[in-house]
């Protein structure tokens, strides 16, 4: 491990993954002060990722080896530019959440008195998850921390205890396990034919393929895919407004940012042009049936799930565009940025669409009637945010969306350059169906109850901050692209 | 050789496992399935780290088995508070349409 | 599972026609084969890590070489293991009604009874022990653990222990694994040693204590997990009317 | 001159045209209460000094004005400037008297002054966009003097001059864009350059409209008889004329090419000279005869234009006389609306009436080209010209003008058999009126003196001048009396502007194929609508693939396929 | 960051900060809302009018920010936008002043009103500044954005639906838009407008592609533009309040989309490349079957906001008929066109806005006698609709006048002949107004009249004011065409500076 070693490095990755359990264990132990240190927890892990990207843009990629031991043996953890801008990411949504989680779980009267205090403690854990993910360099490693996120995440999603929400979480609970499972034997062959752990290029045996098809069938199985999106509409629909815009927001993206470490690195010499385009292919599909389905949705939450089912297919425009003779390069920049702003994009919709179930007692779609005149700012959120997943300038889906547009044209792929157009056009479809309720004009609805200010502001500053996106594009974009793999399909070894 | 036999059988239990957990209707079904593939699993990793003749056979797939003996135990029981969460609240007639929470 | 939703997972679960059977079973068979052919071709393996944790057992601190992975080499996957189970716990605890378990179980049964009062000293003693040989044979925290679990369920199932699965001290019990677990990392972290680097000297007792700390909190949410199941099916019609929708 | 006055040919210009608009502008202010109407009439008057006192060949350029606008006067414009300024003034003179009990006197006058204005910019116009300005400026404004009255006849008239005006207005806009392209803007210089047959084309037919050429003259019988009678004297008298200058600035006399035109002009000046007559002498109203007088005039005037057409030399001769006998028909016609105007107001009988009578006979042997007359001296002019032109044409044009003339007479024979017949009038027409009358009257009927005294006296010419008026006199003597005996003749009623009624069923035809077309047309615009029964199963067919896919089984099932196909796909293309 | 380079931005700002302001303003702060509003207005102008001065002796105003990978978003001033520029701040002040008068005692919020009213504007103001491609694209695709609100301001079914058919075809054309631009500079790289085109190098590999690039482009633009297959959303839109209808339909919407074109042929392919690709004729040809197409449509109008809305869809394409020809007096004429048309249909929407405030009549069957009632609104529609048609001295003419010239020097004949139909449709669809207004005599008693005006105006002042400037202003432009500083002398700057060089 060439490369000035600062302690200082360590510190901030140690702290971005061991503050979020600190404060789980805490929050177990304080029941009564748990909201508080929730948000107290966030500032926290949000200052040790802040310190971490700074020492990120100043020395390049950092890592920390746990306990000392050199990678065969032991596990590094590595800060790159990819690990630190989904760290900043979750940092920022899970800070702005958090906020709106104090003032949306206190009233809820489904669950025990005690059950919505146990929200924090299973966030946090769903957050050092998830941390722990983003900055894992190691196959097994990867898996624990998967299993994790998804664990929290069923937790969380059950936590409505309705009849919906825990048939939802079941069956997301064992999609999940599914998932894990083809991973875990996907590792164990890996490491049958390699030997090490690591995200080293694994050799081109049968063996190599049996692994890739398991743990990519087991990744899109857990990022609801196009064929295997069943369970994401439900599950998000039918969770509490901060979980869905968590799961939707992060959750979903961190099985898909394990695919892409996979498909980049650890795979990326048995992956052959034609192998690329499988993906691409169902990415196209989920991004016109997703859109069909939020187009016919009849609940605002549904119809904003089965817009995160199509925007999933965005992502995944990446490996046509990045692997099959693509440079490389600007593929992934796009993509995260996309993640990004697709994060801050959903996350406020998420939560403008929870701020509309508690005023109104519902959130049927044909009767949200005088929605704009009764919750102004939590609809500009919406609007704002609705304008960056369709991708319109000035926000920051309209720079990923061109981004990826680049790409294809430049790879000369004209299916994908169609896709991500038409797909635009859907999303304005969907997003904009909603409008025309929400813009009628009642005169006399009433509200059922008034909702505390802050519910309405984190919603719009997520919103705005997607916008923000779009305008300091640069920056952001450089720092996603530090420490990635040069080269093209080839894909050569991990980080420097 | 065995180890190879141990191995082959374990890949054999998972494939027995997916399709169990795939077809069978009834919930409790699906997670013993669900365990049986799991167990699977950790046959082949076992099996995997007996290849090995250094003084010791290799401990990294041992350890990773513990592992992941622990997180299904944990997995399963989640999942089986789930089903019984979710008999009770259909036993009971659902009051109110409260479709939204 | 009546339609709640317009696509409720609950039924939909449950239909299952033949024609889906057949075709995967099909390919079950077909993952089955090829994963036999793979690991038929699988190459002689590389024994590099073997080798590698065999030359720094010495100075892991411990002589079971998987307790030293498990503890030592790969500590931060135990850790996030740790959390796993725990958080398995707090998500029971968070969605059961919180109700005295006293309440829930069926009266003792007094054979039952009789002998949980030889078993439960045996049981501790066996989990000590297995507690301690960890270090050196195959046992450890997690054997341990789901021992003194398994003695905690009889304990709740004879003598009706008051408030056990809903009392004020389950979750800082939970909390104490992954707790201990970062305390000593971050402790032993500064001064030229990363996180979770323990000084060779102390690392035989420091393992120690996180396996002590590990068992006592796995107990717990195993204990924990299984009585908020408890609560849920075994409860009688009678014994407690659905109260406030739940 | 103007040095002695001291004002600097820019301003006099410029008042000339800008006083008009400014009355008018003055009227159409809310207050408008206090502002007299009959100042509009007086705002003639630079003019009129412009026509006497502004030496030929000034030319005052706006530079900011338009597209640099250039203001001035050269000969023909002198003549064309002096009989326009003498009719519009007298004619509003006469109005205030005549509209005196109108009570929408304010908006006729209104009208009035942008017309004039319009009139009096088109005479002074050097560059072609002012000129276009001006000659639009004029056109619309007389619609509204056209609809003054208000009644159905008075709007269908209306209507039909207005779509003359703009298909004029269309036709001109595109031939002077033609010129345009050809040149700069400036009048002066467009002889030079070769004309497209399509420009000329074009020019013709725009102010052959306003000029009454033959089968776009329909508007002016109906706009005649249904303007007020001050309004039909500017019309016929100074308007129309327009249409001539139009002619006269923007065909290229000098070129070759224009050689080819002549013969046209001539066949259509005369075919008008004597249609209009036959039509004109069906008619049973006043007005409409003098309309179609006028559309014969003009007729006459043509056949001057297509003279001068065929050769410079004719062109020296022709020119001149064209300006002069439109100087004389002008007055002429001016006094002859007047003085019907008169009749139809003062009681029968009274010493006043018999006075308007004596006028009115006057004026109409004038018109016809009695000798001693204005009519006499033009028409002299007229075949003088004539007489220079090539051999072929000039001995068909001998005999025509002398014919021509006989038909006047006739026509003004009907006219005085209308006016004896007409319903007897009352009130007492106010002083004013007299004395623009009589001052349009005189230099019709005493031109004569005016022009060189000896070959209009010499009795050869008396001679030539009186037999078509006698012959004239004969028929029309002849006409009279078989009307008495029987209504026939005049039942054959030819209706007023004769073949507006097959333009008017044109149009209409015309406008139910746009519709047809335009209705098909937004059909075709994309409708995105799929047919409702189709959308609705597309749906259901989405809900049932949705709820299959969110089943477990198949999901599960889907899974294991893909990690076979994965694993299948990356075997045989690795 | 001199003041050069901090101009262009400020003057976005001038009515972004604003706008972002009156969203926070409560409804019943009205003295607060107004002076905000006119207050941007103003400072707004002043800057313009400085920009206007300085393009004027040839300063370079430029405000260059990183945007992307490689992009950048650039605010110039150069003579062609300072047009743009000048014309919608001139014509936004007028209407803020109608719309504050206009929306008095609307149910509706006004704060959103105005707010979205602000945000057009800075997306216009951006339009017009714009840079380079990807700039324009950026306030292109928010100038939809920000208009959606306005045009559903009113919440009725009848909104709700001219909404989703105005952004089912605006959000098509920008996905067409985007994806030119993105083929565009995926070929050659990020380029700036620059005089005379800067396409022609990359001519020899990717002449095909140009030509489809060219005509998606065109399509992108030529939804907002109104050309015929792509105008379907203008009438519909018409639902909208008066000073939305006046000001976007008839300015800013529709001026972005012509102003784009003109971007397009003259500073991105160049006259000469385009003509030399072939692309001007069928531009040309589109261009006059829209303006015939347009006419005949508003032909059989009966609601006078829709004759106005198709009369629109005719008279913008003039600009487009512009830029298809190739020569510096067509596209003087369509240039200068961009002026004029504005300043006229502005006059024409603020008058028929009063008569539907006023006294409630929408359609032209039941305008009989109105000239009475509302004798100053009509005499400015009067002056508009003349204009319209082209006669002299209105500043139609004026654009008509040098079109058809310029036509005729490009040695493209039928252009007359189109024109000449087109005014000839005009009047047939004017005049007959102009008749009813002036020349009926009014039938019965006003129909559901607002409170009968009791003072001397038939209307409020505010609502007066407004069409009466903008008719002056169409009158004068016309009039005084070659004064110094009006509409044609700045367009004839603009053409030196894009032809000589």
């Amino acid at each position: 491990m060439t490369g000035i070693e600062t302690i200082a490095a360590d510190v901030w990755i140690a702290a971005a993954v061991a503050s979020p359990l600190a404060a789980a264990c805490a929050m177990l132990v304080l029941r009564r002060w748990a909201a508080a240190l929730g948000v107290l927890g966030s500032l926290v892990i949000l200052g040790a990722v802040a310190g971490l990207a700074h020492q990120l843009l100043l020395l390049g990629p950092q890592q920390l080896v746990v306990g000392g031991w050199d990678p065969p043996l032991g596990i590094r953890l590595r800060a790159d530019g990819p690990a630190v801008g989904m760290a900043g990411i979750t940092g920022l949504i899970g800070l702005f959440v958090g906020i709106y989680a104090t003032a949306y779980l206190r009233p809820l009267a489904a669950s025990p008195p005690h059950g919505e205090r146990l929200f924090w403690p299973l966030w946090m854990f769903l957050w050092a998850g998830l941390n722990a993910l983003y900055l894992a360099d190691d196959l097994f490693n990867l898996y624990v921390t998967l299993e994790v996120v998804g664990l929290a995440s069923v937790g969380l999603a059950a936590l409505a205890r309705t009849a919906a929400a825990v048939a939802a979480a079941l069956r997301y609970l064992l999609v999940s396990l599914l998932g894990s499972l083809a991973y875990l034997m996907g590792v164990a062959l890996v490491y049958a034919a390699t030997g090490t752990l690591e995200l080293r290029g694994v050799a081109a045996a049968p063996v190599g393929y049996a692994a890739l098809a398991l743990m990519s069938a087991g990744l899109l199985m857990k990022t609801a895919l196009f064929p295997l999106h069943g369970w994401l509409p439900p599950a998000h629909a039918n969770a509490p407004a901060p979980v869905s815009a968590l799961l939707s927001a992060l959750v979903v993206k961190a099985s898909f940012y394990v695919m892409l470490r996979l498909w980049f690195e650890l795979f990326a010499p048995l992956i052959g042009p034609a192998t690329a385009h499988l993906p691409g292919v169902l990415a196209a599909a989920a991004i016109l049936w997703g859109s069909l389905q939020a187009l016919a949705a009849r609940r605002l939450k549904q119809l904003i799930a089965y817009s995160t089912v199509a925007q999933v297919g965005y992502l995944f425009l990446v490996f046509p565009l990045g692997l099959a003779g693509g440079s490389l390069r600007p593929a992934w920049g796009a993509v995260l940025f996309f993640i990004l702003a697709h994060a801050l994009a959903k996350a406020a919709v998420f939560l403008a669409a929870g701020n509309v179930l508690k005023a109104f007692g519902h959130d049927r779609i044909a009767d949200l009637g005088g929605a704009v005149q009764q919750l102004p700012v939590s609809m500009f959120a919406f609007a704002v945010a609705g304008v960056s997943l369709v991708g319109l300038p000035p926000s920051g889906g309209f720079i990923a969306k061109w981004l990826l547009l680049a790409a294809a044209l430049e790879a000369g792929r004209w299916g994908y350059a169609g896709v991500l157009v038409g797909g635009g056009l859907l999303a304005t479809a969907y997003i904009f169906r909603f409008f025309s309720h929400a813009f009628r004009f009642v005169p006399e609805s009433v509200l059922c109850c008034g909702l505390p200010r802050r519910m309405e502001g984190c919603a719009l500053l997520l919103a705005l901050g997607s916008m923000a996106l779009g305008l300091a594009a640069d920056p952001i974009l450089a720092l996603l692209q530090i420490g990635l793999p040069e080269t093209g399909a080839a894909g050569a070894g991990g980080a420097p | 050789m065995s180890a190879l036999l141990y191995a082959v059988v374990g890949a054999v239990l998972f494939a027995l496992g997916l399709y169990g957990v795939v077809a069978a209707s009834p919930l409790l079904r699906k997670v013993l399935a669900f365990n049986i593939a799991g167990s699977g699993v950790f046959l082949f990793l076992v099996a995997m780290a007996d290849r090995v003749r250094v003084p010791f056979p290799d401990p990294v797939p041992q350890a990773m088995v513990l592992t992941g003996i622990v997180v299904a135990v944990s997995a399963t029981a989640l999942a089986l508070l789930l089903i019984c969460l979710l008999r009770e609240l259909s036993d009971r007639p659902r009051e109110a349409a409260d479709d939204g929470h | 599972m009546n339609g709640l939703d317009d696509t409720p997972a609950g039924d939909v679960m449950n239909a299952s026609s033949p024609l889906l059977r057949r075709l995967a079973a099909l390919a079950a068979l077909a993952i089955g084969a090829g994963l036999a052919a793979a690991v038929g071709s699988l190459p002689e393996p590389p024994a590099a890590l073997p080798r590698q944790v065999a030359a720094f057992l010495p100075a892991s601190g411990v002589r079971n070489p998987v307790t030293a992975v498990l503890l030592n080499f790969r500590s931060l996957d135990t850790l996030l293991e740790l959390a796993v189970l725990v958080l398995a716990a707090t998500a029971a605890r968070a969605l059961s009604a919180p109700r005295s378990v006293a309440a829930a179980l069926p009266p003792p049964d007094p054979v039952l009874a009789a002998f949980f009062r030889l078993f439960a000293p045996m049981a501790l003693l066996v989990a000590g022990y297995l507690l301690w040989v960890g270090a050196h044979a195959p046992g450890g925290a997690f054997q341990a653990g789901s021992v003194l679990a398994a003695t905690g369920v009889m304990a709740a199932l004879t003598t009706r222990f008051a408030a056990f699965g809903a009392s004020r001290w389950l979750p800082p019990a939970l909390a104490l694994g992954p707790a201990v677990f970062l305390a000593v990392g971050v402790a032993v972290a500064g001064g030229g040693r990363s996180f979770l680097q323990y000084p060779a000297a102390s690392a035989g007792g420091l393992i120690l204590l996180i396996e002590s700390a590990a068992a006592l909190c796995i107990a717990a949410a195993l204990a924990a997990l299984f009585l908020e199941c408890l609560q849920g099916p075994l409860r009688g019609p009678a014994a407690d009317p659905p109260g406030g929708p739940r | 001159m103007t040095e002695l006055l001291g004002i600097a040919p820019q301003w006099l210009t410029a008042a000339a045209v800008g006083l008009p608009l400014l009355c008018a502008a003055a009227l159409a202010l809310p207050g408008r209460r206090r502002v007299p109407p009959q100042l509009v009439a007086w705002a003639a008057l630079p003019a009129v000094m412009a026509a006497w006192l502004l030496p030929e060949g000034t030319t005052a350029v706006f530079g900011w004005l338009l597209l640099s606008a250039r203001l001035g006067l050269d000969a023909t414009g002198r003549i064309f400037l002096f009989f326009t300024s003498a009719l519009w003034l007298l004619a509003g003179v006469y109005g205030t008297g005549y509209l005196k009990a109108d009570r929408r006197r304010a908006r006729f006058f209104f009208f009035y002054g942008l017309a004039m204005s319009g009139n009096l910019g088109v005479v002074l116009a050097q560059d072609m966009v002012g000129f276009y300005a001006f000659f639009a400026l004029m056109s619309f404004a007389a619609y509204g003097l056209v609809v003054h009255t208000g009644d159905p006849e008075a709007l269908r008239a209306g209507r039909i001059y207005l779509t003359l005006v703009v298909v004029g207005e269309i036709a001109l806009f595109s031939g002077l864009a033609l010129l345009a392209a050809a040149g700069s803007l400036a009048i002066g210089d467009l002889g030079a350059g070769a004309v497209p047959s399509v420009a000329m084309l074009l020019i013709c037919a725009g102010f052959g409209i306003k000029a009454g050429a033959l089968p776009l003259h329909v508007w002016l019988p109906l706009a005649h008889s249904a303007a007020p009678t001050p309004a039909s004297a500017v019309l016929s008298g100074a308007m129309i004329k327009a249409g001539l200058l139009g002619w006269l600035r923007f065909v290229p006399i000098e070129a070759a090419v224009s050689a080819s035109w002549g013969p046209w002009f001539v066949a259509a000046g005369a075919a008008a000279a004597f249609y209009a007559v036959a039509a004109g002498c069906t008619q049973s109203h006043p007005k409409t005869v003098l309309a179609y007088s006028s559309i014969s005039q003009m007729g006459l005037i043509t056949i001057g234009v297509g003279i001068s057409l065929f050769s410079p030399a004719a062109a020296a001769a022709g020119l001149p006389a064209v300006a002069l006998y439109a100087l004389h028909h002008g007055f002429a016609k001016g006094a002859l609306f007047l003085a019907v105007g008169l009749l139809q107001n003062a009681a029968p009988g009274t010493r006043a009436s018999r006075l308007a009578w004596a006028g009115l006979l006057l004026a109409a042997l004038s018109l016809a080209g009695a000798p001693l007359t204005g009519g006499a001296v033009a028409k002299g002019a007229l075949k003088a010209a004539v007489a220079l032109a090539p051999q072929g044409w000039a001995a068909a044009l001998f005999m025509l003008l002398p014919l021509a003339s006989v038909a006047t007479t006739v026509l003004m024979g009907r006219l005085a058999y209308l006016m004896a017949g007409r319903a007897p009038g009352c009130g007492r027409p106010g002083a004013g009126m007299w004395i623009a009358w009589l001052m349009m009257l005189a230099p019709a009927a005493l031109l004569a003196y005016a022009a060189p005294a000896d070959e209009a006296l010499s009795w050869a010419a008396i001679g030539a001048a009186a037999w078509p008026l006698a012959a004239g006199g004969a028929l029309a003597g002849l006409a009279w009396a078989a009307g008495r005996s029987s209504r026939r003749i005049v039942s054959a009623q030819v209706p007023a502007g004769d073949v507006v009624v097959a333009y008017a069923a044109l149009i209409r035809l015309a406008a139910r194929a746009a519709a047809a077309v335009a209705n098909s047309l937004s059909g075709w615009v994309p409708r995105v609508r799929l047919p409702q029964r189709l959308r609705r199963q597309s749906a259901a067919m989405a809900a049932a693939a949705e709820s299959a896919l969110g089943s477990w089984q198949v999901s599960g099932l889907l899974f294991l396929i893909v990690v076979v196909g994965v694993f299948l796909q990356a075997l045989c293309a690795g | 960051m001199t003041f050069d380079n901090w101009l262009p931005l400020s003057i976005l700002l001038t009515s972004l900060i604003p706008g972002a302001l009156i969203f926070m303003i409560p409804e019943e702060r009205r003295g607060l809302r107004t002076s905000l509003n006119m207050g941007a207005a103003v400072l707004k102008l002043a800057l313009v009018a400085l920009m206007v001065w300085g393009v004027r002796h040839e300063h370079v105003y430029e405000t260059r920010l990183p945007l992307a990978a490689g992009l950048q978003l650039v605010l110039a001033a150069d003579a062609l936008s300072v047009l743009l520029a000048a014309l919608s701040s001139v014509l936004w002040f007028v209407t803020t002043l109608y719309a504050i008068a206009y929306l008095e005692h609307s149910p509706q919020s006004r704060s959103r009103f105005f707010g979205f009213f602000s945000l057009c504007v800075s997306s216009t103001l951006g339009i017009a500044l714009a840079g380079n491609l990807i700039t324009f694209l950026l306030f292109y695709e928010m100038l939809t954005l920000t208009t959606y609100p306005l045009v559903v301001h009113r919440g009725t079914p009848a909104s709700m639906r001219a909404g989703k058919i105005y952004l089912a075809y605006t959000i098509g054309g920008g996905a067409l838009f985007l994806l030119a631009v993105a083929w565009l500079t995926a070929l050659t790289g990020p380029l700036d407008f620059t005089g005379g085109g800067v396409l022609r190098r990359f001519a020899d590999p990717h002449a095909g592609e140009l030509r489809v690039i060219f005509f998606l482009l065109i399509a992108g633009l030529g939804v907002k533009a109104a050309l015929v297959p792509l105008h379907g959303w203008l009438p519909q839109a018409m639902v909208a309040p008066a000073p939305v209808s006046a000001l976007l339909h008839a300015v800013a919407v529709v001026k972005a989309g012509a102003f784009g074109i003109v971007r397009v042929v003259y500073d991105v392919y160049g006259i000469q490349f385009a003509a030399e690709l072939g692309v001007l004729r069928p531009l040309a040809v589109l261009a006059a079957v829209t303006i015939v197409y347009g006419s005949v449509r508003a032909l059989f109008q009966d609601d006078l906001k829709k004759r106005l809305a198709y009369s629109t869809v005719s008279q913008v394409s003039y600009i487009a008929l512009g830029a298809g020809i190739l020569g510096p007096l067509a596209t003087l004429g369509g240039m200068v066109h961009l002026v004029h048309q504005g300043l006229m249909k502005i006059t024409l929407f603020f008058c028929a806005g009063n008569v539907a405030e006023g006294a409630g009549i929408h359609r032209i069957s039941r305008m009989a006698g109105i000239g009475r009632r509302f004798p100053v609104t009509m005499a400015a529609f009067s002056l508009a609709a003349f204009g319209m048609i082209g006669v002299p001295p209105m500043a139609g003419f004026i654009s008509k006048w040098f079109l058809a010239a310029g036509a005729l020097a490009a040695g493209e004949g039928w252009v007359i002949g189109v024109l000449a139909a087109s005014s000839a449709l005009n009047a047939a669809y004017f005049l007959p107004i102009l008749h009813t207004v002036w020349f009926k005599p009014p039938e019965g008693p006003p129909p559901a009249a607002g409170p009968t005006p009791r003072g001397r105006l038939e209307i409020g002042w505010m609502l007066l004011a407004p069409p009466a400037v903008t008719a002056l202003l169409a009158l004068t432009s016309g009039l005084l065409a070659d004064a110094y500083l009006s509409p044609l002398w700045w367009t004839r700057l603009i053409v030196d500076r894009e032809y000589l060089p």
